[in-house]
């Protein structure tokens, strides 16, 4: 009889096993991604790679400069944080705070489905309409540009933060709603000053795991920023931020070749970005996580 | 003697959806009284003293028959502000819920949504409030420390402070105690004693002794129907029904 | 006085409204485009035939095809490991440092761009463990990224189980493995089919992290064995959107391919929501 | 058998249509195919993840010496002549441009239409990705190996300038000569068209081999692929994928 | 006269991470008897009796000091087998938790899980045990119909037939009728009374007359610190404590 609970000892190790595999991926990443994009570091040093001002990888001598391309990762970033961060949190408010729940019941599913939007779609959007669209509302040279990608890739952060801001709001608890309404604030007072600042490290956490989401984004930015290494002057500007380089030149960098470990190491970067990017979020979800009821 | 009824409901029913959690109940609240409802768990009362700020109006699919006055008015009234009604007809709950903010900020919440802006004004209502809760002594050198570093009964009397600050007229309370331990049990129910001679009380508890020491009239509910109510004495000595001495007695749960 | 709160509610919440709506805009109008301009491509033969004449006419069936296994390998590798994952995390693991640090481990994978997906993929499946550009490289790649979707839908739907079910369970002496499996599953599995079904629609519309782990620009006939390389059909809309040869007199192609594949995700989702609903409902009973 | 095909974007219209025909009379051979870059298409032969490397320009030296480490010796075949042609949108008044101006415009030394005799407007730089074998071309012959200024727009594709510079106003780029159609204008260098026969005869200034690679000499279906290309057939489908056959 | 002894505990303190819930409570349960647990809310009647099968387990940062004895075995003994010992101590909730399954698989999935395989067997034992939980007659028709869709006494006696089924020793209910009606709380009351003959019985319940009713022995917890145990009808008409007192004419909460 005592077999069961062998059985039951031997399940859960199995079960820890397993559970360690995303750690195991994770690290492996790490480790290809250092194994591949280390070796740049022959030709060229930390400083003058992520400082350097010139990306032409295949000239002989070659330049591996990535500013560029960090400032246009970082760029099309913050300007679709711009765009997607107060629409995703003001829509997550209405949701649910202000929708009645068949409504909220109808535009969830729809934010899942924004979610769900193959981005490959969405950059061949912007390629194809919104680029000749701005370009003549603009009455500029290209649309291909910066503008274009952050309106695409705000698309694409939008139910990020939206879904996490409104699980944030949402479980902002009822009583200090109730107190608040109580004392006769109006439901647009209880939200200002009690459902929001409740409800802010998770909001923050929405917002970062939006931009994380954003600046790792390869499709859109392969398909509608433009592709120019440069630092962009105007938000018109062409860019190439960092995942449209790898994904454009990786196909055609020689297998080991300066170039190939140059794109590994830019993957180093962008992973590097979006781990920071994590980390905080892990940080202050972690941190100020809700307590009981009546903590923060 | 004839008394003043400060609030008063009629034929009142209320529906979750399509479930009705109350059947026409009439109970006259009398001015300056303390006004306690028992009865099982399940049984209505938190949902009728909820109907009675409009606080259920936050539930989705909710639907109320009847009449629920406020002096002369109809709180169900269309024209009705229910934010000022909100503002008259104060609450208190079950479990405390101070505001994650300071203790000063906590009572001063209600003045300035309420729209007072004068400072000196806002500190004055706030040491006042919280002396009529009787936990002056106990914060005044803390009001800018976090009101969830308070302990349990402290913050609760800090929620009776904060409703206190707005000027209700009535203030709703709903098993206030039942998490307390019995000293802060104590000085909640002395409180509710002292206050009633400026406010009418509507207390809703589980603990019949409880309602027996602090309420002039009590109510007692059964399944969405309000089986009797009278004066507490009466009630408690000689209930007219039989399930309410059913329930006293303790042959309930 | 109330009336200008009140004002200033009333306006609030038309701009809360306004930023909700014009979300919902937004998808409208992309999908508005894709049905408006693909429709007309789309037939039987665009579904049952391979493309002919340099992908400039013929059909799509090698990419759907190829979108579909590699789902399957998708799922084949994220489920198992997913849902124990979750179990683990949720059923047996304390608090502590380890699950602390797997949880950071989850978060940072579901961190991790695309791209870099792709690159890892490249690196380790298709070069050190030889399987080249194939179903199985670009499946294990998507799987690994679809990980921490279905380990948090999984982990989820444990949670909801109420907690009395297990305390039942174990009052009666039953151990902690036969608790999960006759009680905490499948009370979850509804929960936990919802969610790979999402993460999986997710994986069905990556086009970075297949690109050079498991698509190809042209391979007609139909995939044989999970060392093949397939045509898939995100893949299928940036090459004809980019790199076809006559891009221009393609575009009703792309339209057309860019709406299957929406049909495709959008349909499971759909199937997910459903699911889901009629779940909730059936438990309620 | 099985066949894989990885490279050049130029080659691809070529490869594809002889794919198509050759599948069709080999119904056994199944052949896969992708695109990417002439890059690409040799470190497929030297890696032996493709049977065929397809490149616009021919192996470099350092591709080479990389094969040799590893003990492949890839063997080139020429399968059909290009030329680089200039384009530039449809709207655009300009139709001829001398090597030097193409040179300063890629430079960035002129940005203005009315620089070159167009109706004034700024110019749009559109480029190949850097790797791609067409770039390389034409940065040894238009370039003289100086660097194509960094605000160029890139497209990942031949296909993807026509569609580029077919939308934009001010745009110029490049295309082998299959590329062209009617969705953009071409335009003539020092004078000379972009066409078949200035290229065959060398007046056209910017022109180049496609060639296939194997590793080592090819056998099998591969080899059969090879010929046929390179019969009276496949050089047939060369011309109808809008390159210049070598006969 | 000597009673037998089925459990108890000595000196037992309990600790959530660095929170001591319970003091060094020492009871004896004597065989075939009833033992209420009583106290006001928080005051560590729930974790003591998930400390008699060891329920608390389950909960993360625990840690137990002192001795729980059954029969001669203590149940902490590290070579205890855990899931034997809650076979033995079976346990009934506050909230009636059938699984969502039939009503027959509610009782037969104790049997299986501890291998009963014998198809008659089991059919014969899920009659018996819901015959012993006075229920066979409302539900012996439906057994394969889920069991959800019972009222909530009903569900409760059937938690209570689910417990019997794998033939427990000691029975402990935490509050089993807080949840129900006065009908479906008498029935369960009657239930208690007659399994008593057959087990040991620990009962936790927030309602003195239900303990005045139901037990042979009370014992009053405050503060995670046992204050009283004796005979009921001496513990609730001549406590020996202030405290005891003040509890039982409900000063409290
Ligand atoms: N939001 C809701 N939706 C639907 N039904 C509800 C809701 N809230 C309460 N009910 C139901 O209404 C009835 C009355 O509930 P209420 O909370 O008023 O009881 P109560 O007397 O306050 O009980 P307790 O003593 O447990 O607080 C119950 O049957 C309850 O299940
Ligand atoms: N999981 C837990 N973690 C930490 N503290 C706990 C936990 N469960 C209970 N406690 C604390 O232990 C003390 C005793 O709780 P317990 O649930 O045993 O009380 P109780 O007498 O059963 O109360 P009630 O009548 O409300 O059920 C309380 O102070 C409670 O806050
Ligand atoms: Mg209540
Ligand atoms: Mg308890
Ligand atoms: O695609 P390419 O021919 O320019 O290498």
């Amino acid at each position: 009889m005592l077999k069961r609970q062998h059985i039951d000892k031997t399940v859960q190790s199995g079960f820890l096993l397993i559970a360690l595999f995303s750690i195991t991926a994770l690290f492996l990443i790490m480790v290809f991604l250092f194994i591949e994009g280390i070796p740049i570091l022959e030709h060229i040093s930390i400083k003058e790679f992520v400082f350097g001002k010139f990306w032409y990888p295949t000239d002989d001598p070659a330049d591996f400069g990535i500013l560029s391309l960090i400032l246009g990762s970082v760029c099309v970033t913050l300007l679709s944080g711009l765009m997607a961060v107060p629409l995703g949190i003001m829509t997550a408010v209405y949701l649910a705070e202000i929708a009645s729940p068949r409504v909220a019941e109808i535009v969830k599913p729809i934010v899942e489905l924004m979610a769900s939007m193959p981005s490959v779609v969405i950059g061949f959007f912007g390629m194809v309409v919104v680029a000749p669209f701005i370009q003549k509302l603009f009455n500029i040279p290209v649309g291909l540009n910066m503008f274009n990608a952050s309106l695409m890739l705000a698309f694409m952060a939008i139910p990020t933060i939206c879904s996490i801001s409104e699980d944030a709001v949402f479980s902002v608890p009822t009583a200090l709603k109730e107190a608040s309404f109580a004392l006769g604030a109006t439901h647009f007072e209880t939200i200002a000053k009690v459902i929001i600042p409740a409800s802010l490290s998770g909001i923050c956490t929405a917002v970062i795991l939006g931009l994380s989401r954003a600046i790792g984004e390869t499709m859109v930015v392969l398909m509608a920023a433009g592709g120019a290494a440069m630092i962009p002057s105007s938000i018109f500007d062409p860019v190439r931020p960092l995942p449209a380089s790898i994904a454009a030149e990786m196909a055609e960098a020689p297998f080991r070749s300066e170039h190939y470990h140059a794109l590994f190491a830019i993957g180093i970067v962008l992973f590097a970005f979006t781990f920071v990017f994590n980390l905080i979020a892990d940080y202050i979800s972690y941190k100020f996580r809700q307590v009981g009821e009546a903590s923060l | 003697m004839k008394h003043n009824f400060k609030m008063h409901t009629q034929d009142l029913s209320f529906f979750y959806g399509n479930f009705q959690a109350l059947h026409t109940i009439s109970i006259e609240f009398i001015e300056n009284q303390v006004t306690a409802l028992i009865g099982p768990s399940g049984c209505g009362k938190s949902t009728y003293l909820r109907c009675l700020n409009r606080m259920n109006d936050l539930i989705p699919g909710i639907r109320v028959k009847g009449r629920a006055m406020l002096d002369a008015n109809d709180i169900y009234d269309p024209l009705v502000d229910v934010v000022s009604l909100r503002r008259r007809v104060g609450m208190v709950f079950q479990k405390p819920n101070p505001f994650p903010k300071s203790i000063f900020e906590n009572i001063a919440y209600g003045l300035k949504v309420n729209g007072v802006k004068d400072r000196a004004k806002i500190t004055q209502i706030v040491e006042k409030s919280l002396k009529q809760a009787a936990i002056w002594d106990e914060v005044k050198d803390r009001l800018n420390e976090s009101a969830l570093g308070l302990s349990g009964g402290q913050q609760q009397r800090l929620c009776i402070a904060r409703a206190l600050a707005v000027g209700p007229d009535v203030l709703l309370m709903d098993e206030p105690a039942s998490a307390l331990d019995p000293i802060a049990t104590q000085k909640i129910e002395e409180l509710i004693t002292t206050l009633s001679s400026k406010l009418t009380i509507i207390i809703v508890t589980h603990n019949m002794q409880q309602a027996a020491r602090v309420s002039d009239r009590t109510a007692f509910f059964y399944m969405g129907k309000l089986i009797e109510v009278n004066d507490t004495d009466t009630l408690f000595t000689k209930p007219a029904l039989k399930q309410t001495e059913d329930y006293i007695t303790g042959r309930f749960g | 006085m109330i009336k200008q709160r009140l004002l200033a509610q009333k306006i609030f919440f038309l701009l809360l409204k306004a930023a909700a709506l014009l979300n919902g805009a937004a998808l409208l109008v992309i999908v508005y485009f894709m049905v408006s301009r693909g429709w007309r491509a789309i037939s039987w033969e665009f579904l049952t035939q391979p493309p002919k004449d340099s992908m400039t006419a013929g059909g799509i069936l090698p990419c759907i095809v190829g979108t579909l296994s590699l789902c399957l390998m998708t799922i084949m590798v994220a489920l198992p490991i997913g849902v124990s994952s979750a179990i683990y995390l949720n059923e047996y693991a304390r608090q502590g440092k380890l699950v602390r640090i797997i949880r950071l481990g989850i978060n940072n994978l579901a961190g991790v761009p695309s791209i870099v997906f792709g690159l890892f993929g490249l690196a380790f499946f298709c070069i050190v463990l030889k399987m080249g550009v194939s179903i199985a490289a670009g499946g294990l790649t998507l799987g690994i990224m679809t990980l921490p979707v279905i380990i948090g839908a999984s982990e989820e739907a444990l949670k909801a189980v109420p907690n009395t079910y297990r305390e039942a369970s174990l009052a009666m002496g039953a151990t902690k493995w036969q608790t999960i499996r006759k009680v905490v599953l499948p009370s979850a599995f509804p929960g936990i089919i919802t969610g790979s079904i999402l993460g999986l629609s997710r994986a069905a519309g990556e086009t970075a992290p297949i690109m050079y782990t498991g698509a190809v620009f042209f391979t007609p006939d139909l995939p044989g064995s999970l060392l093949d390389e397939v045509m898939a059909l995100p893949y299928h809309i940036y090459v004809l959107a980019t790199a076809g040869t006559n891009i221009e007199a393609t575009r009703h192609l792309q339209y057309g391919t860019a709406l299957v594949l929406i049909v495709l995700v959008f349909g499971m989702n759909l199937a997910a929501i459903i699911l889901r609903s009629k779940m909730r409902k059936k438990l309620r009973i | 058998g099985e066949l894989v095909i990885k490279g050049s974007t130029t080659v691809l219209p070529i490869a594809q249509k002889a794919a198509e025909a050759y599948m069709a009379e080999h119904p056994d051979v199944k052949i896969s195919l992708s695109g990417g870059g002439s890059g690409n298409g040799i470190k497929a032969i030297i890696d032996g993840t493709a049977d065929i490397g397809n490149a616009s320009r021919f192996i470099k030296q350092k591709e080479v010496d990389l094969a040799h480490d590893k003990s492949v010796y890839p063997v080139p075949f020429r399968v059909a002549l290009d030329a680089i042609v200039p384009v530039v949108n449809y709207k655009n008044t300009v139709d001829d441009l001398s090597l030097e101006q193409l040179k300063d415009i890629y430079l960035g030394k002129i940005t203005n239409w009315s620089e070159v005799g167009g109706t004034p407007g700024k110019i749009v730089v559109i480029s190949r990705d850097s790797s791609s074998g067409t770039f390389g071309v034409w940065k040894d012959l238009v370039m003289k190996k100086e660097r194509v200024i960094p605000g160029a727009l890139t497209v990942p594709s031949n296909g993807g300038i026509v569609q580029a510079v077919a939308n934009t106003p001010g745009a110029i780029g490049y295309v082998g000569l299959g590329y062209l159609n009617g969705d953009i204008k071409s335009v003539k260098v020092n004078g000379t068209p972009g066409t078949e026969e200035n290229t065959l005869n060398g007046s056209f200034p910017i022109a180049r081999g496609l060639f296939m690679f194997t590793k080592g000499w090819p056998t099998g279906d591969t080899m059969g692929f090879l010929s046929f290309i390179l019969s009276q057939k496949g050089q047939e489908l060369v011309k109808q994928a809008g390159s210049i056959p070598l006969f």
